[in-house]
């Protein structure tokens, strides 16, 4: 299953973004081959709207969870139709290398 | 911890119940988010480190040297932004919502976008800390996005000068730039004041409030000024579980500290608003 | 959903001042709950579907919309349909280990274990337990003296206006139970 | 006297007392025998019909086009997705989903013009409301209300001052800022009536207000509000400017404390009722008998 992780910069040490649709970075992370990627969110800048858009490009990797901050009013139900789970970790301390041990439970 | 200052309707105190905040602490950062109005640097004067420009969305121009004034972009326009001015197509630009409609149907191509650049974000120093305030230029929407970006700065001004405590002095209203200050902070404090739209107000900002599942906390400013109003607003706040974390008296001291330049934690420290304002600070911080 | 065709009610007779006293403030989704029920008259697990809600939300929301129009009938108070969820979440769960907050996409399979930290300690939100675990404490309303703060819990058939606060000798007020409205 | 006007109410900063001027004036005009409107153009929280008893005449109901998707034509190629500036069409071409995110939507008909499998059409979709209240025989206030989480309020705006139309004397109380509602407002009005506070904040707020005015080309004056607290800093700069002062509200506890229970301060106070009368006559006298240009 992949995992998508919000991420402030591109590395195993950087944290977790708070923010989902404007985060800097995402992880995808796949619990089967625990191989990961960084994708640079494109939406940062986005005058409105990164949340849906932030979706759309996790949800065509299909990611099947996202771990995040937070979730934004539009967001919610997109995610919900999806059938994508919501994962709302509000440490911003914690870092990605840190989640993916978490995630191998 | 980030705590934003809110108000459904303006002139209710925010600003000079922000600047209380910020003063209560030997340091901490402070943002102002009222990116429409922003008045705190006046009281606070920072010194100017950091200036970043904001882009905040397109507008479309016309290249006449290509343009055939054929018209067909005021057809298609639904904003009534496209207009024919003596037989001359021209754009007017507080009506253009940037959706770049003009520039992909213009036949001859001469419709571009350009970029809103005349919005800025500031960051310094302030005599109790960092703070971080944004201009938006006249006439530019406000979308929430400057909101995120002085935000944004002021968090990580928190991180790399150690300070726990971010005070956000939030937009009045209810529209976009509201959520966007709001957004993930630990705690809300709506101000609000005793009159007829003060409350009606509050009850809009409270319906905004809900959907976030915030720490919500209610300042009654100027109670003295309508005691029967007061009672109705506490409550009301009651009945929806809503804390009140303080009720100011009208204080025209407050007033006095402000052509001072000064909070009213550094003009008159020992005032009904002082320690009113202390003893909610730390309530709301205690939880 | 359905949005209300009307704002509100008002009520009407020689009691019925414009101002006189606040109005009952009826949620979109309670409205939604008492259409679905007692309108197209769907069963309670039906209805909860259609708002993609649980059961118990539902007959929380259901019991609220009651408890606001009776209040409303009684005390001669317009009734206002604004506000509210217009849409319904899934159901969310903490996970006691890590500390997240997560919810269940899929309504159909229960929820077991922390999707991060895959911990099984984890508690669904208040709406779940607090109603069907403990009936004991079921959400009863309480009464609030609005002098001194001091609360009771209600009894039900007496209405708050009749019990006297005992420091402040002032007749109390309703308030709604705060376990059972946060959801 | 006849002549139609519309004049602007407006301030930088909100609560400088914008709302307590347009009613007062309203009520003037009223009194005074003047066909007038008042048109509540603070679409975000409306409340000028807390001052005033009034017959709902008229509702309308402020539509926008939202599209719909046809998702059994929709071929899936993106264009419409490409098209949409506000990122409101979400589209998984892999799993064939597409739908309209209707929050985010401006409906500027852009993914309409971009679809050539015939697969968007349009539907109505309510931004708010411009309710029309008649106060009394010659007068009445119109009301924009936006719905909570509408983008903007401009489209409300423009059709409540629509609404207005042009025959009377029009006041319209406008939305606080410089942004975008302000000048949708401001921009109709033959004269604007800026209200202001005499504090740093009124101070650096009316400086903005006066900067985009004077872009615009309008003719306006100032009120200050709470004259008596506060500083002399914007006198010097009003003289500085030489921008008239049209009027000193004084700062009076009563007049707060009236305000605040929804009562028109005039009523109870005929020195200010008097002040009022003679900064309106000579506003009409100089700018009321000049024909609206829109």
């Amino acid at each position: 299953m992949k995992v998508a992780i919000t991420s402030t910069g591109n590395t195993l040490e950087s944290n977790l973004d708070q923010r989902f649709g404007r985060c800097a970075y995402f992880v995808v992370y796949d619990t089967d081959t625990k191989a990961f990627e960084f994708i640079p969110n494109p939406n940062i800048d986005a005058e409105q709207g990164a949340g849906p858009a932030s979706v759309n490009l996790v949800a065509s990797r299909d990611v099947q969870k996202i771990i995040s901050g937070e979730f934004g009013m539009k967001v919610k139900p997109i995610l919900d139709s999806l059938k994508i789970q919501m994962v709302v970790l509000k440490d911003p301390e914690k870092q990605i290398k840190d989640i993916i041990e978490m995630l191998k439970h | 911890m980030e705590i934003a200052i809110i108000s459904g309707k303006g002139g209710t105190g925010k600003s000079s119940i922000s600047a209380a905040f910020a003063t209560l602490k030997e340091r901490v950062v402070l943002a102002d988010c009222d990116v429409d109005a922003a008045n705190l640097y006046l009281l606070f004067n920072p010194t100017h480190e950091e200036e970043q420009i904001y882009i905040g969305g397109q507008k479309a121009t016309i290249d006449y040297s290509i343009c055939t004034n054929c018209g067909l972009c005021i057809d298609y326009c639904r904003f009534g932004a496209i207009d024919l001015l003596s037989e001359k197509v021209v754009i007017i630009d507080t009506s253009c919502d940037g959706c770049k409609l003009c520039s992909r149907i213009c036949p001859e191509e001469a419709i571009t976008m350009i970029d809103n650049d005349k919005s800025r974000m500031f960051a310094g120093t302030f005599r109790n800390g960092k703070m971080t305030y944004g201009r938006l230029a006249p006439g530019e929407e406000n979308s929430g996005k400057l909101v995120n970006l002085v935000r944004d700065k002021a968090l990580q001004l928190a991180k790399s000068e150690n300070l726990d405590t971010i005070i956000i002095d939030g937009p009045p209203g209810i529209g976009c730039p509201v959520i966007s200050s709001i957004t993930g902070v630990d705690h809300v404090v709506i101000v609000t004041e005793p009159s007829l739209s003060g409350i009606h107000d509050l009850k809009r900002t409270i319906e905004i409030t809900s959907k976030f599942n915030l720490k919500t906390w209610i300042i009654i400013n100027k109670h003295d000024l309508n005691p029967e109003m007061t009672n109705q607003i506490e409550s009301y706040c009651n009945g929806i579980n809503l804390k009140i974390a303080a009720k100011l008296l009208f204080d025209p001291q407050v007033v006095e500290a402000m052509v001072q330049c000064k909070s009213a934690i550094e003009h008159v420290p020992i005032s009904d608003f002082s320690t009113g304002i202390q003893a909610a600070f730390t309530q709301i911080t205690s939880e | 959903m359905n949005p209300p065709i009307i704002k509100g009610f008002k009520p009407y007779g020689p009691e019925t001042g414009k101002h006189k006293i606040e109005l009952v403030n009826l949620l979109y989704e309670e409205y939604e709950a008492l259409r679905l029920s007692d309108y197209d008259m769907l069963n309670h697990h039906q209805a909860s579907i259609k708002m993609a809600v649980s059961r118990p939300t539902f007959t929380r929301i259901y019991a609220s919309a009651l408890q606001k129009i009776a209040k409303a009938f009684v005390e001669g108070r317009q009734i206002s349909i604004e506000g509210g969820k217009v849409y319904f979440d899934s159901d969310w769960y903490y996970c006691n280990d890590c500390g997240c907050h997560f919810n269940n996409p899929e309504k159909e399979k229960s929820t077991k274990d922390c999707p991060l930290c895959g911990s099984n300690k984890i508690t669904a939100f208040a709406s779940e337990n607090s109603m069907e675990n403990n009936p004991d404490n079921l959400c009863g309303d309480l009464c609030i003296c609005l002098n001194c703060g001091l609360e009771q819990k209600h009894q039900s058939g007496i209405p708050c206006s009749q019990e006297i606060c005992p420091k402040c000798n002032i007749s109390m007020k309703r308030k709604r139970n705060l376990n059972c409205i946060n959801s | 006297m006849t002549g139609n006007i519309k004049i602007a109410i407006a301030s930088g900063k909100g609560g400088t007392g914008k709302t307590l001027v347009s009613t007062n004036l309203f009520y003037l005009l009223q009194q005074q025998g003047y066909v007038v409107t008042l048109v509540d153009c603070d679409a975000e929280e409306p409340n000028a019909m807390v001052f005033f008893d009034g017959k709902v005449e008229k509702t309308n109901d402020i539509k926008q086009k939202i599209p719909v998707i046809d998702a059994s034509k929709c071929t899936f190629c993106g264009k419409c997705h490409e098209y949409c500036n506000y990122n409101a069409i979400f589209l998984l071409p892999e799993s064939e989903i597409i739908s309209v995110i209707e929050d985010l939507c401006h409906g500027c008909g852009a993914c309409s013009v971009a679809c050539n499998a015939g697969a968007i059409s349009e539907k109505d979709v309510s931004l708010g409301i411009v309710t029309s209240f008649r106060v009394s025989e010659k007068s009445k206030i119109i009301e924009a209300r936006m719905k909570v989480g509408v983008y903007s309020p401009v489209s409300i705006i423009k059709e409540a001052n629509k609404e207005a139309g042009n025959h009377g004397i029009i006041i319209m109380d406008s939305p606080p800022g410089t942004s975008c509602p302000f000048i949708q407002t401001v921009s109709t009005a033959d004269y604007v009536i800026l209200v202001t506070e005499p504090t740093p904040f009124g101070l650096s707020d009316l400086k903005q207000s006066v900067n985009t005015l004077k872009t615009m080309s309008k003719s306006y004056g100032v009120i200050i509000n709470r004259a008596g607290l506060g500083d002399k800093a914007i006198y010097s700069y009003l003289q500085q400017e030489s921008i008239p002062l049209l009027l000193e509200i004084p700062f009076d506890k009563t007049i707060a404390s009236a305000y605040s229970r929804g009562k028109i301060v005039l009523e109870h106070n005929p020195q200010l009722l008097q002040s009022f009368a003679t900064m309106l006559t000579a506003i009409l006298e100089k700018y009321g008998n000049r024909h609206n240009q829109r």
